[in-house]
């Protein structure tokens, strides 16, 4: 118990009565649900909004608190903190080999996947210039690209300039720097096509 | 040579010029023949853009049809009453996690794919212009933009009685407000006259998503006035 | 180590020793780890193929296993036993109001879902007649639909007649038996509509 005093709201909200067990489990399931339904790593922004907790201390604890009860349990899944205080809950790595035939649907179809590609190769790029290159459909792919959240606009722009997202990073396990992103993309790109074979 | 897809029914209409003539503009929903050549276009997986502005050029002239006919009082026909039938609740997707089988190596060989478009482009001479003549169907622009005109006096003078005589209080109203008591093709005049309006600065307009309501705010007056 | 017999491969295995507490955790892992990559309801065949065990009734045994685990732990997740003998992973659907802005598919907003309920209601059924009755967005419903691999053209038509695909029958629980599958979503849309709360 923390004696009550005056300050901020985050200190305000930080002396409020601890939570009551009820709370806390509904919380944690939560927060569960959250990094099950993204299947990606998420901050602990998103992690608190979806809790309706603001203090981020508050939100590392809970999480912290979930991965230590996954990793009594033994099962087949994890979560894991990242360096950059994300949480990510995932298949264990020695499971993959065991049960990847039974995933059988791509993230994109083949048209979105080159329009995707595309921008990440190119970017920051004028939504323009993939219609040209892309053609007419690229606007629908864009739109279907960013709810998924894999692309963004700049905010920093007026006009319409691409860039793919974190999760995109993520996803293909790239780096979130971007420049250190399109340099690992043309050298993975460079050994691939490099080596003459296509699928 | 074989006949471009785009040039049989129901798209033919857009690229028929001397049908369009002829035609009532209220038998083409242009919206629907736009959608359907844009899916048609991506399917085929080519894009011809003659193609496409012709389309877009036949559109507007339809749209532009509409318009002048609406500005004469013509009614549009009523809507044809939709079928109706039991339409069940909308299903609730359970939502669950799935593991997806795009690797980096599927993004690579797509990224080599789209290089070689972005190639091709590059290397592709720039084509002549190719449209052809806009129809005759098009009523003269001058006597249309008078019209709009007189639309927009006329609407501007409703706004004025509505803020009691001041536009320079930038004064803020509804659009359902400023169409009270009007016929339905008066609203819809209305609404064209607006645009022009929110066009030439003379309003400045934004709509609230969940009411669908138009705001309208009286930024100023006609000029010349 | 097992002891060597003869006989079929099936009665080999149905006379080794009982399992290990630790090959029962790997087979519960196993599981576990299945479901959570496939994302649909898996029938014990693949299930026993995942954990190699080709026994029906041994696979079942322990998926319910795990099943009463997921229920014991209070978790914002739950496995699901199928009418089929089918099994599946998924979240708890009164979490997904709160998490379902995180999933990465695109969820179907409410337009789309009624046509699509509207398709699997009354299959097959024309396209025209689902037109006439959704209105002209039917048509963008339809194709966001069978980009998502729930609906399809009946192949054998001239005429585009659409249908449901056994990928929906899985996604929803479904019975890929078109005369059950349509009892078993009136008795859906009797609840649904019965509880008074429509949008």
């Amino acid at each position: 118990m923390k004696a009550a005093t005056t300050g901020t709201p985050e200190e305000k909200r930080a002396h409020k009565p601890p939570e009551t067990e009820e709370e806390k489990s509904r919380n944690l399931a939560l927060i569960e649900a959250a990094l099950y339904v993204a299947g990606r790593p998420l901050d602990l922004k998103t992690l608190g909004s979806i809790i309706g907790i603001r203090s981020k201390r508050k939100t590392r604890r809970l999480a912290r608190e979930l991965m230590r009860e996954y990793r009594k349990r033994n099962t087949a899944l994890e979560i894991l903190e990242l360096e950059d205080e994300r949480f990510v809950l995932q298949l264990k790595p020695v499971y993959s080999p065991k049960v990847r035939r039974l995933a059988v649907r791509p993230l994109l179809t083949p048209g979105p996947l080159k329009t995707l590609a595309y921008i990440a190769y190119r970017q920051p790029v004028l939504q323009k210039q993939v219609a040209e290159v892309r053609g007419s459909q690229a606007y629908s792919h864009i739109k279907h690209l960013r709810e998924m959240g894999l692309i963004e606009y700049d905010k920093s722009s007026e006009t319409k300039i691409l860039k793919t997202t974190s999760y995109f990073a993520d996803y293909f396990g790239l780096s979130h720097n971007l420049t250190k992103m399109k340099r690992q993309l043309r050298r993975i790109f460079k050994d691939v096509s490099g080596s003459g074979k296509k699928e | 040579m074989e006949r471009p897809w785009y040039l049989r029914p129901p798209l033919s209409v857009l690229f028929d010029l001397d049908r369009l003539g002829r035609l009532r503009p209220w038998d083409v929903d242009v919206a629907f023949l736009l959608s359907l050549f844009l899916n048609e276009m991506e399917k085929r997986r080519e894009v011809d853009f003659r193609a496409s502005g012709v389309a877009l050029d036949s559109s507007a002239s339809i749209h532009l049809m509409k318009s002048r006919l609406l500005l004469k009082l013509e009614e549009p026909p009523r809507e044809v009453e939709p079928v109706t039938d039991f339409v069940p609740p909308p299903l609730i997707l359970p939502i669950r996690y799935e593991l997806t089988t795009t690797t980096i190596q599927h993004l690579l060989s797509a990224l080599d794919e789209a290089l070689r478009g972005e190639r091709l482009l590059a290397a592709r001479p720039p084509s002549k212009p190719m449209l052809p003549p806009p129809p005759e169907a098009i009523p003269p622009i001058t006597a249309y933009l008078l019209e709009v005109e007189k639309l927009i006096s006329w609407l501007y003078e409703r706004m004025l009685r509505l803020v009691g005589g001041d536009a320079s209080k930038k004064s803020l109203m509804t659009f359902s407000k400023l169409v009270e008591g009007l016929r339905r093709i008066e609203k819809v005049r209305a609404f064209i006259a607006l645009l022009f309006m929110a066009q030439r600065g003379i309003v400045e307009l934004w709509q609230d998503e969940n009411t669908e309501n138009i705001f309208i705010i009286l930024k100023g007056g006609l000029k010349g006035r």
